[in-house]
């Protein structure tokens, strides 16, 4: 890592500033329990926190762990069901654990004010923007009428909208999805709030949003001079944010420091196993250290250190004792025993020491060209011409148009492109579940759209099979395993009797690591990960040539996506598959994938081998996705150049684009003066 | 606060109760056979010298697998809310009585509604011992003519509340699946639902007859469309989701995609619309028999209800023993249908 | 827009002709001697039964007769009646009770609206208080029971002890209309409560509704500005059609009360095998219902900044 | 309870010098129809149907009317009669009746012609749709003829050429009614009659002003309505509104205005349509209605209870014109259309028929109709009290009870006769058993579906069918019709036995027993219910044939009144004892009310009941007292 890189941002001084300020807001072995039909769930267990004024604390952690329930203690809007049984938040000399309703509406909003994560249903759909944000602006400003409105369209401009006197009467629908969370992001600061929470902001948002609403974030935090608790589950977006990192794990802060001591000297396992199955740091061709196993249950009373059953570094003591908060600064405080003098010294992982050198890069020259490695390969699947549009007359949608791309035996092809691109649609197409409308699909040199025989239809489908993005959507609750895993089996008959069925059943449960008794429970006795290895299963079962994986990770936790990965990465090579792996994030596929075509508006803009992209992006759009990438490294993060692309730098009026190979195995869409203009880029 | 923050909430921190039901660190743990893993460890700190505390602990990543065990069955679970719902089970648990009392009544009773004869010299007489319900204004047993009513309005109703979500179901299922068909039955339903049934009811009495089963189909045909456009709504959510595509994906037919992957999710609605439509079909045929549409040779709680009318003021037992009964059906129904399908919900399920 | 409704009064209109139609053909489905009440059946002979249903074309092939009855539909000629009130044209016919049924159910269904929106609402803000459960039990109350018995208890209570006239009378309007609208708003009351109550809740689970809290709202403001209007909408879907299908009459109500509207006028009609009145019936109340779903359609928009005129005219 | 109305009674007789309360008249009477009987037209001469009748007499004036004796007395017409023996009958109108509007803006005189108007509009097919025929064809020459003329000329040269016809030209020609001068009309029977005068209250004999065609057009008279029509009857209709009420008001112009007290008549009378007959004695308790005529169930109610309000107010309304009687269908066909074999043989059988006549004891059915004083409305004739009488004052259809040795004086349901009854069951259990015929019989029976009354008494009739047969023998099963018996049920042959009511038009037997004989197409009841022209069984057709000549030679006595009465009496009493139908009640109901029911308008015959004139009432409640005062006075 440079040291140039390392001046974005000075961690320590901001580590003396933190040192040197009393706590703005203190929460002291905070306990919140809900009571679920007579069973109590405890969420929070006895968790501490400090927030030092001016600072961006991020708390990191997987669905489960507490960190929104944590937050909301802040703003007294727990769920009815949920209280706080223990602990004190002291916040402006209040003791908020405290206070009534009416004593809350002193503070919510005006004091504290928090960003909520949905930005599609955070707003009244029904009251236009202007009036959601003005409602705050006259609540806690004290503004009226034509003041309140000047004050609005200035926030509505301060959060990035343009044309801030026409947005102002506009409804949220008439809002993109980043644009909510910029009007969400201005209702929280029309509030004037000191403390501003941001409950995972971006997470339901495309990376280029994503990267700008983190930008405007802090942009607003410096404006204003706001404290800022971010949560989120994104490594990527700490290291961007954080000025000090908490990790919370089943409901407790297990680690907390400034945002470089966390990413590079952590001292919690689960920090650990965190950061390691960070794709980004992974090895291409080599397994992800995974974490294994699902987190607890806090319905159960937990013993000991709740993390100690995964823990590969566990310690027997872990599972009898709950480890006290040891300092390792005066900033970083671990609740590990490992850091007791008697514990064994343990190092921490080689990834880590990865990412403390900022080797983010798998090593290769950054300069060379690289082509696609196998001079032999074989085409599996071809795509021509494709086009896939929906709905007719006026409500015609094209979502495809004019695609064409190959598909090589045995290798991994990533589709890559933010929501609404038509990745997903593209994907869909080739296993046919949407039709398509214009253009031919062939696999293995048949084509396979449109009418087709009835034996070339079975072979089609015995052939394509395609895993799905979300888990909890993709299994049928309502089914058992075994049915779920046979259901091909059992449409075309391909077994001879039951007993061959089952076996088939078990023998491809075994194969993506679950277990053969689990094929006569239901699905929602499995945590996602499990769930998407069912999924896989499924495919599998058809004995498949290609499989259409449509973001088979995005919908899992951090610590489960590893597991799945490594999974998809076996079989290929134990199968010898050829996936179509769909994604939007640019980081995961470049671990994975051979090759990867970057998809905007429909159209795939460029195409290219894995490495070859991602050092020589040629379209602006790709760049774009490039620059936005997260990066687990504060200072690599915090250094990065955002490129915001526009469409209308193209202008295809005359000069019409085409799909062109500019360099052998790599394709850009772009007219001939684009094209020039790439190919001197590239030296050609 | 708002039920959909519980519920997001719960959601959110219950994904894990249904992963791991049995944990390591559970503290009342089964004996160790119910656990299937590969460590030991000490259950008590004090066996342990504290050197060994600090020894790393065996590592067994197979294990984590095994943590998905669970008893839970989804079925099982319905069931367990349900019974937890203790006005619903109790109403259910009349309501059965009742019925089976219906069938019981004429071999303790004094009379049957065969063998009861008009007698002016006793009528109105008011309930005793002879009489249990008292009689009508022809001096003949009501309690025995209660109890018919009511085996032939639950038959009834029963017979056409399961008749109409049957066919409501496959139209709603075909209707929201299958688009061919959508603007079909889309008219289908607009013909129907836009004119009043009591007209198709009047025309089918007068052309096709009012025999028990006529009008009963006649009921269902009439009285799917509430079922149908709701369970039409419900696979418009469920079509799309990603487990049918997953089956598509698998060539399944659209028969089995309906029957296992969309069918189950509706249950809860069916049995809600079911418990609905058999009280609904009572108070149908109470209007139905009121307008003279219904065969009356035999005694149905609509009878009953239309005759006790005329005299209720003077004689009130007439109206409450019919008008209670209605109601403790009504009641029965709109309970359990609630609470089952509250259980159907997997989000209650703890 | 204009296109998209022309489109759907199209729509509206084929599906309405369609439904006219098929009554239409249903009822030539009946013999002849239907057309002749019991009287005549006994003083006239077959031949004069036959040259008088010769002579108004009754005796044409069904789907002659649906054409001229289409052809005289399009210049709004519905014919008379035929016993109802013999040789009056339907339009009358029909017109006078439509009016008295209109005024009965819109005043009927006015009270019921804000006090049945009103509990709603409150049941809603104290949910889970005393006023929700009394307000749940009176719905329960008001299904358990049959509207037979219940419009029987309003009329003993009404006439008896309030002294109020038990039949609707033309000289009186306004005195005997009030046990009618009783029976009426009784019973919706007890719908737009269990509507009004579920939609609300539904609302103040939304995540706006959170959001609006953190904005330092307070539950009166929260309630006012931003749940009130949310939960309408998925009233004002059905406002329009349930209005329109209560100005076609109760026929419970109606008979019970003796008020001429259009209640009965239906089944008498059919009963007395009065075609013309009948398909004058049947075509009222397929326009009032396809017209219903349509107002509530553009209702929707207008209430709906999210729905525009585009969108797909179809059931929802 | 008997011995105690019978006591009652006793008392009234006693002290029937007991003065009157001494209450006001009502001045504005409200009285009721039930929602199945509004008025269907306001076209006098285009209706045959009594709920339209009850309503037009007090609209129109005929030529005559009846008093509450049931005798013929003036109306349009001061005095009648005929000079050769009945074949021509004269009719001398009072001089001076107007037609007014609604109004009651004089529009015209009343003169002779507007019969003649009337009549031609009535047997003009193109004017009335040869609706209201029947009597103008079978008694006045020519009628029948002029009919078929129009009709043919409507089919030849178009509607609007049989609807320009008028009275004069072709009708005065073909038809024998005339207006000798403005005050004068002569008619021509087609045979001598001397029941001509009785038909002439009916209201196909009723007049029309040419100048009111001239005035709303041919169609525009179909289309009647009370603003368009014309008056000259008592009262003016005030308001109208279908399904909810009528309000009469008096006509000022009326012929008899000032004579209040020959003529009395309402300052206005309300018509209210209610729900149901229980509906009306709701709306007598809150006062809303004058009188309430009681559904056995609110009968049983008050007469069950003495320490109900109304117990001393029950009082015994008259008889209707209606004699009920039993009809055998001799072609049942099942649902499916085939023929129900089995019950065609048994209801061949003549012992079988025999049966529901001598073996059935019906007085618990006669309780559902007349719950306290069943027996009240026994009826053992096929024709009605009242109708005709000879010349010593017997009643004719005293004579037909009188031939079947019978008698209403009985305190028992005298028809019954076990002895005879087992007799006629062995002989029909054996006769059919030889047919072929299965036991139990199954007897059809259909009611109106939404009718509790007639499901009660049905239940009556089916326990009375069982007790005095036996379950083993037969077994009656009750149906439901929607709205009409005639066209779902008799025209599709689907029931065993019907119960009708016929109600005489004119004063004469045949107006009975015409409706009843073998081969002719006229005979309503032969063909529309019993389809006895159907039957097969060769006893069975001879017993019809015999009776229908009986019928005829009867019919055809025109010039001896006494000697056609027993002409007629002969035939029904055939008719009867060979049970070809069972007569079965009266209409003889109880009622809250108060209005002196002795004082109305009694017609044995015709549709002059409900003329509100000279209704003697009280703003009390008449009592049981009263009323058997009245009874007695009678």
């Amino acid at each position: 890592m440079s040291e140039a890189m390392k001046q974005t941002v000075d961690f320590d001084a901001r580590a003396r500033q933190v040192l040197s300020q009393v706590p703005l807001l203190s929460a002291r072995d905070v306990e919140v329990t809900f009571s679920l039909r007579g069973n109590k769930l405890t969420a929070i267990r006895r968790a501490s926190l400090d927030l030092y004024e001016g600072e961006t604390l991020a708390i990191v952690g997987e669905s489960g762990s507490g960190k929104s329930v944590f937050t909301k203690c802040f703003v007294g809007m727990l769920d009815k069901n949920g209280s706080i049984t223990h602990g004190s938040i002291q916040y402006d000399g209040q003791e908020l654990t405290q206070l009534s309703e009416k004593e809350w509406l002193k503070i919510r909003g005006k004091k504290i004010a928090m960003v909520t994560q949905d930005p599609m249903t955070s707003l009244n759909p029904l009251k236009t923007v202007g009036y959601q944000i003005q409602e705050a602006v006259e609540l806690h400003q004290g503004l009226r009428g034509r003041a309140a409105k000047e004050e609005t369209l200035r926030i509505l401009e301060a959060v990035g909208i343009s044309d801030a006197a026409r947005r102002y009467k506009q409804y949220p629908h008439e809002f993109s999805g980043g644009m909510r969370q910029r009007v969400v992001i201005a209702i929280a600061v029309a509030c004037r709030p000191q403390i501003l929470i941001c409950d995972e902001p971006t997470t339901a948002l495309d990376v280029t949003i994503q990267a700008q609403i983190l930008d405007l974030i802090r942009r607003l935090q410096k404006e204003q001079n706001m404290t800022i608790i971010y949560i989120t589950h994104d490594l990527g977006v700490v290291a961007n944010v954080a000025d000090r990192v908490a990790v919370m794990y089943a409901g407790q802060v297990i680690e907390i420091g400034m945002a470089n001591e966390i990413f590079f000297d952590p001292w919690h396992p689960y920090t650990w196993a965190l950061l390691s199955a960070l794709p980004q740091l992974g090895v291409k061709g080599e397994k992800l250290p995974a974490i294994d196993g699902t987190p607890p249950n806090l319905f159960n009373k937990i013993q000991g250190d709740a993390f100690a059953p995964r823990n590969k570094h566990a310690l027997n003591i872990d599972f009898l004792e709950e480890p006290p908060m040891y300092e390792v600064t005066a900033t970083h405080q671990v609740k590990a025993w490992l850091r007791d003098p008697r514990a064994p010294k343990v190092d921490q992982p080689q990834s880590i020491a990865r990412l403390a050198e900022s080797k983010t890069e798998t090593g290769t020259d950054p300069n060379a060209y690289h082509p696609h490695l196998d001079p032999n390969r074989e085409t599996l699947i071809q795509v021509k011409n494709m086009q896939v549009t929906f709905g007719t007359g006026r409500k015609k949608f094209v979502a495809v148009d004019d695609v064409n791309f190959e598909i090589y035996k045995g290798e991994t092809f990533a589709l890559v492109g933010e929501s609404g691109s038509g990745k997903t649609t593209i994907g869909r197409a080739l296993v046919r579940i949407n039709p398509i409308t214009g253009g031919e699909v062939y696999l293995n040199g048949q084509k396979i759209n449109g009418k087709i025989s009835k034996e070339q239809d079975l072979k089609v489908i015995r052939s394509c099979q395609m895993i799905f993005q979300d888990p909890m959507a993709s299994l049928n609750e309502r089914a058992k395993v075994d049915y779920i895993v046979s259901e091909g089996l059992i449409n075309h008959h391909l077994y001879k009797n039951e007993a061959e069925r089952e076996e088939k059943v078990q023998k491809a449960l075994e194969e993506v690591g679950l277990l053969p008794e689990f094929s006569s429970r239901f699905p929602h006795e499995f945590s996602g990960g499990q769930r998407q290895r069912i999924g896989i299963a499924r495919a599998l079962i058809m004995e498949p040539q290609f499989i259409v994986a449509d973001e088979p990770i995005s919908a899992l936790d951090v610590s489960i996506r590893a597991q799945v990965l490594n999974l998809l990465n076996d079989l290929k090579k134990k199968r010898g598959l050829t996936y179509m792996f769909i994604a939007h994030d640019l980081s995961v596929v470049r671990f994975i994938s051979d090759r990867i075509a970057v998809i905007h508006k429909g159209r795939i803009v460029e195409l290219a081998e894995a490495e070859e992209l991602f050092f020589h992006p040629l379209h602006p759009y790709t760049r774009a996705l490039l620059s936005a990438v997260p990066n687990p490294n504060p200072y690599v993060e915090r250094s990065k150049q955002l490129m915001v692309y526009d469409p209308d730098v193209h202008d295809y009026s005359v000069d019409k684009p085409i799909w062109n190979e500019i360099l052998p195995d790599h394709f850009v869409y772009g007219n001939e003066r684009e094209l020039d203009g790439y190919r001197k880029e590239l030296g050609l | 606060m708002s039920k959909q923050n519980k519920i997001k909430s719960v959601q959110e921190l219950e994904q894990p109760v249904v992963d791991l039901s049995i944990d390591y660190n559970t503290v009342d743990q089964e004996p160790k056979k119910e656990r299937p893993r590969g460590r030991e460890y000490p259950q008590s700190r004090s066996r342990m010298p504290e050197k060994q505390l600090f020894e790393f602990a065996e590592y067994k990543a197979s294990d984590a697998e095994r943590t998905g065990y669970s008893n839970y069955s989804y079925w099982k679970s319905v069931w367990q809310n349900f019974l937890r719902n203790k006005p619903a089970v109790i109403m259910s648990v009349v309501f059965i009585l009742l019925f089976i009392f219906t069938f019981v009544s004429p071999l303790i009773s004094k009379y049957t509604v065969e063998s009861i004869r008009i007698d002016y010299d006793r009528m109105f007489t008011s309930p005793n011992s002879e009489f249990w319900f008292g009689t009508d204004n022809m001096g003949r047993d009501y309690w025995c003519q209660v109890w018919f009513a009511t085996r032939t309005s639950i038959l009834l109703a029963v017979l056409v509340a399961v008749g109409e979500i049957i066919l409501g179901t496959v139209i709603g299922l075909l209707w929201g699946y299958v688009r061919k068909l959508d603007r079909f039955f889309t008219e289908l339903y607009n013909f129907v639902n836009n004119v009043p049934t009591i007209i198709y009811m009047t025309l089918i009495a007068l052309m096709v007859g009012k025999s028990f089963l006529i009008m009963a189909l006649a009921m269902i045909f009439f009285n799917w469309l509430a079922t149908a456009r709701n369970v039409r709504n419900l696979v418009l959510m469920y079509r799309d989701r990603e487990y049918n595509l997953a089956s598509r994906c698998l060539g399944t037919s659209v028969g089995s995609i309906l029957a296992r992957n969309i069918l189950p999710y509706l249950i809860s609605v069916i049995i809600l619309r079911l418990a609905l439509a058999i009280p609904g079909t009572i108070a149908y045929e109470t209007t139905l028999t009121y307008l003279g549409l219904m065969d009356v040779s035999r005694p149905s709680l609509g009878i009953l209800l239309r005759n006790a009318r005329s005299f209720f003021l003077d004689y009130p037992y007439l109206l409450v023993f019919p008008a209670g009964i209605v109601s403790i059906i009504t009641i029965t129904f709109y309970l359990v249908g609630n609470a089952f399908s509250d259980a159907c919900d997997p989000r209650n399920h703890v | 827009m204009a296109k998209y409704l022309l489109k759907r009064l199209l729509q509206s209109v084929v599906t309405i002709l369609l439904i006219v139609s098929v009554v239409f053909l249903l009822m030539r489905l009946m013999p002849t001697d239907y057309y002749f009440s019991e009287d005549e059946l006994m003083k006239l002979t077959e031949d004069q039964k036959q040259s008088r249903l010769e002579a108004e074309g009754l005796l044409d092939p069904p789907l002659v007769q649906l054409g001229n009855f289409l052809v005289r539909l399009s210049r709004f000629d519905l014919g008379t009646s035929r016993r109802i009130q013999t040789n009056k044209p339907v339009v009358d016919v029909i017109g006078s009770r439509f009016g008295v049924s209109m005024r009965i159910g819109l005043t009927a269904l006015g009270i019921a609206l804000v006090i049945g929106v009103v509990l709603g609402v409150l049941q809603a803000r104290f949910k889970g208080h005393a006023i929700d459960h009394v307000g749940t039990g009176y719905t329960v109350f008001i299904n358990a029971v049959p509207t037979l018995v219940s419009y029987s208890l309003v009329l003993i209570f009404g006439a008896r002890v309030l002294g109020l006239p038990s039949l609707y009378s033309v000289r009186k309007v306004q005195q005997s209309s009030i046990l009618p609208i009783a029976c009426l708003t009784l019973t919706s009351i007890a719908g737009y409560m269990l509507w009004t109550r579920r939609y609300m809740v539904d609302e103040l689970n939304k995540d706006y509704i959170r959001l609006a809290k953190l904005k330092g709202l307070n539950d009166r403001q929260v309630m006012f500005r931003h749940v009130l209007k949310n939960a309408f909408v998925p009233l004002a879907q059905y406002l329009p059609y349930s209005v329109l299908m209560t100005v076609g009459g109760s026929l419970l109500v109606e008979k019970f009360f003796s008020v001429p509207g259009m209640g009965p006028l239906l089944t008498d009609a059919i009963s007395r095998y009065d075609t013309n009145v009948v398909q004058g019936c049947v075509l009222l109340y397929a326009t009032l219902g396809v017209v219903g779903v349509l107002l509530g359609d553009l209702l929707m928009v207008l209430v709906d900044p999210r729905i525009s005129l585009s969108g797909k005219g179809e059931v929802r | 309870m008997k011995k105690l109305l019978s006591f009652v009674l006793a008392m009234v007789m006693i002290l029937s010098v007991a003065s009157f309360a001494s209450a006001d008249e009502i001045k504005e009477l409200h009285t009721y129809e039930t929602q199945s009987r509004e008025i269907e037209t306001w076209n006098v001469l285009m209706s045959q149907k009594a709920v339209d009748n009850n309503v037009m007499v007090n609209l129109v004036d005929g030529l005559l009317t009846n008093n509450n004796k049931g005798e013929l007395i003036p109306a349009a017409a001061k005095e009648w009669y005929s000079e050769d023996g009945g074949a021509t009958w004269t009719f001398k109108l009072n001089e001076g009746m107007k037609w007014v509007d609604q109004n009651g803006t004089v529009k015209a005189d009343v003169k002779a012609s507007d019969w003649v108007t009337a009549m031609e509009w009535v047997v003009n097919f193109s004017k009335n749709n040869g609706t209201n025929t029947s009597m103008p064809f079978q008694m006045v020459k020519g009628a029948k003829e002029y009919y078929e003329y129009t009709k043919e000329l409507a089919a030849a040269e178009g509607e609007e050429a049989a609807k320009a016809l008028t009275a004069d030209g072709k009708f005065a020609e073909m038809v024998g009614v005339k207006a000798e001068d403005d005050l004068t009309l002569v008619y021509t029977a087609t045979y001598p009659m001397s029941y001509f005068p009785t038909v002439c209250t009916y209201t196909s004999f009723y007049p029309l002003s040419p100048e009111l065609i001239a005035e709303i057009g041919v169609d525009g008279y179909k289309a009647a309505e009370p603003a368009t029509i014309w008056y000259t009857g008592p009262y003016i209709i005030e308001s109208f509104t279908a399904g909810n009420e009528k309000v009469f008001k008096q006509n000022p112009e009326y012929f008899y205005a000032n004579d209040t007290e020959g003529h009395k008549r309402f300052e206005r009378v309300i018509i209210k349509m209610i729900e149901s007959q229980d509906a009306a004695y709701q709306l007598f308790q809150t006062g809303e209605l004058d009188h309430a005529t009681l559904s056995p169930s609110n009968l049983n109610i008050i007469s069950n209870n003495p320490s109900n309000e109304f117990y001393k107010n029950l009082v015994e309304a008259r008889p209707t014109k209606y004699s009920y009687q039993i009809h055998f269908n001799f072609d049942k066909l099942f649902e499916d259309g085939t023929a129900d074999e089995n019950w065609n043989k048994a209801v061949a059988n003549e012992a079988f028929r025999q049966l529901f006549y001598y073996g059935l004891d019906l007085t618990q059915y006669l309780r559902t109709i007349n719950a306290i004083n069943p027996l009240a409305c026994v009826n053992y004739a096929y024709s009605a009290n009242n109708v005709a009488g000879k010349s010593d004052g017997t009643d004719y259809a005293a004579m037909v009870v009188a031939a079947q040795g019978l008698s209403y004086a009985s305190d028992t349901y005298m028809r019954y006769d076990a002895d005879k009854a087992a007799a006629l069951k062995a002989q029909a259990k054996e006769e059919l058993t030889a047919a072929g015929v299965t036991f139990p019989v199954s007897i059809d029976y259909y009611i109106a579906g939404g009718d509790q009354t007639q499901l009660d008494r049905a239940n009556a009739l089916k326990q009375t069918i069982s007790d005095y047969f036996g379950d083993d023998f037969a077994v009656l099963n009750i149906n439901t019709y929607v709205s009409s018996i005639a066209k779902e049920v008799a025209a599709l042959h689907k029931a065993s036995i019907y119960i009708n009511g016929w109600g005489a038009d004119f004063g004469d037997p045949i107006n009975f027993l015409s409706q009843e004989t073998y081969g002719e197409d006229s005979a309503y009841y032969t063909v529309t219910y019993s389809f006895a022209n159907n039957a097969t069984d060769e006893n069975l057709i001879a017993v019809y044939k015999e009776f229908t000549d009986l019928t005829n030679a009867a019919h055809a006595i025109t010039d001896d009144d006494d000697a056609r009465y027993d002409a007629f009496a002969k035939a029904e009493a055939y008719f009867l004892e060979h049970a070809l139908c069972v007569p079965i009640y009266y209409d003889v109901q109880w009622e809250l009310t108060c209005i002196n029911d002795y004082t109305r308008v009694y017609s044995p015959y015709g549709s002059q009941t409900y003329r509100y004139v000279n209704w003697e009432t009280n703003d009390q409640i008449y009592t049981s007292e009263d009323y058997a005062a009245f009874a007695a006075a009678q």
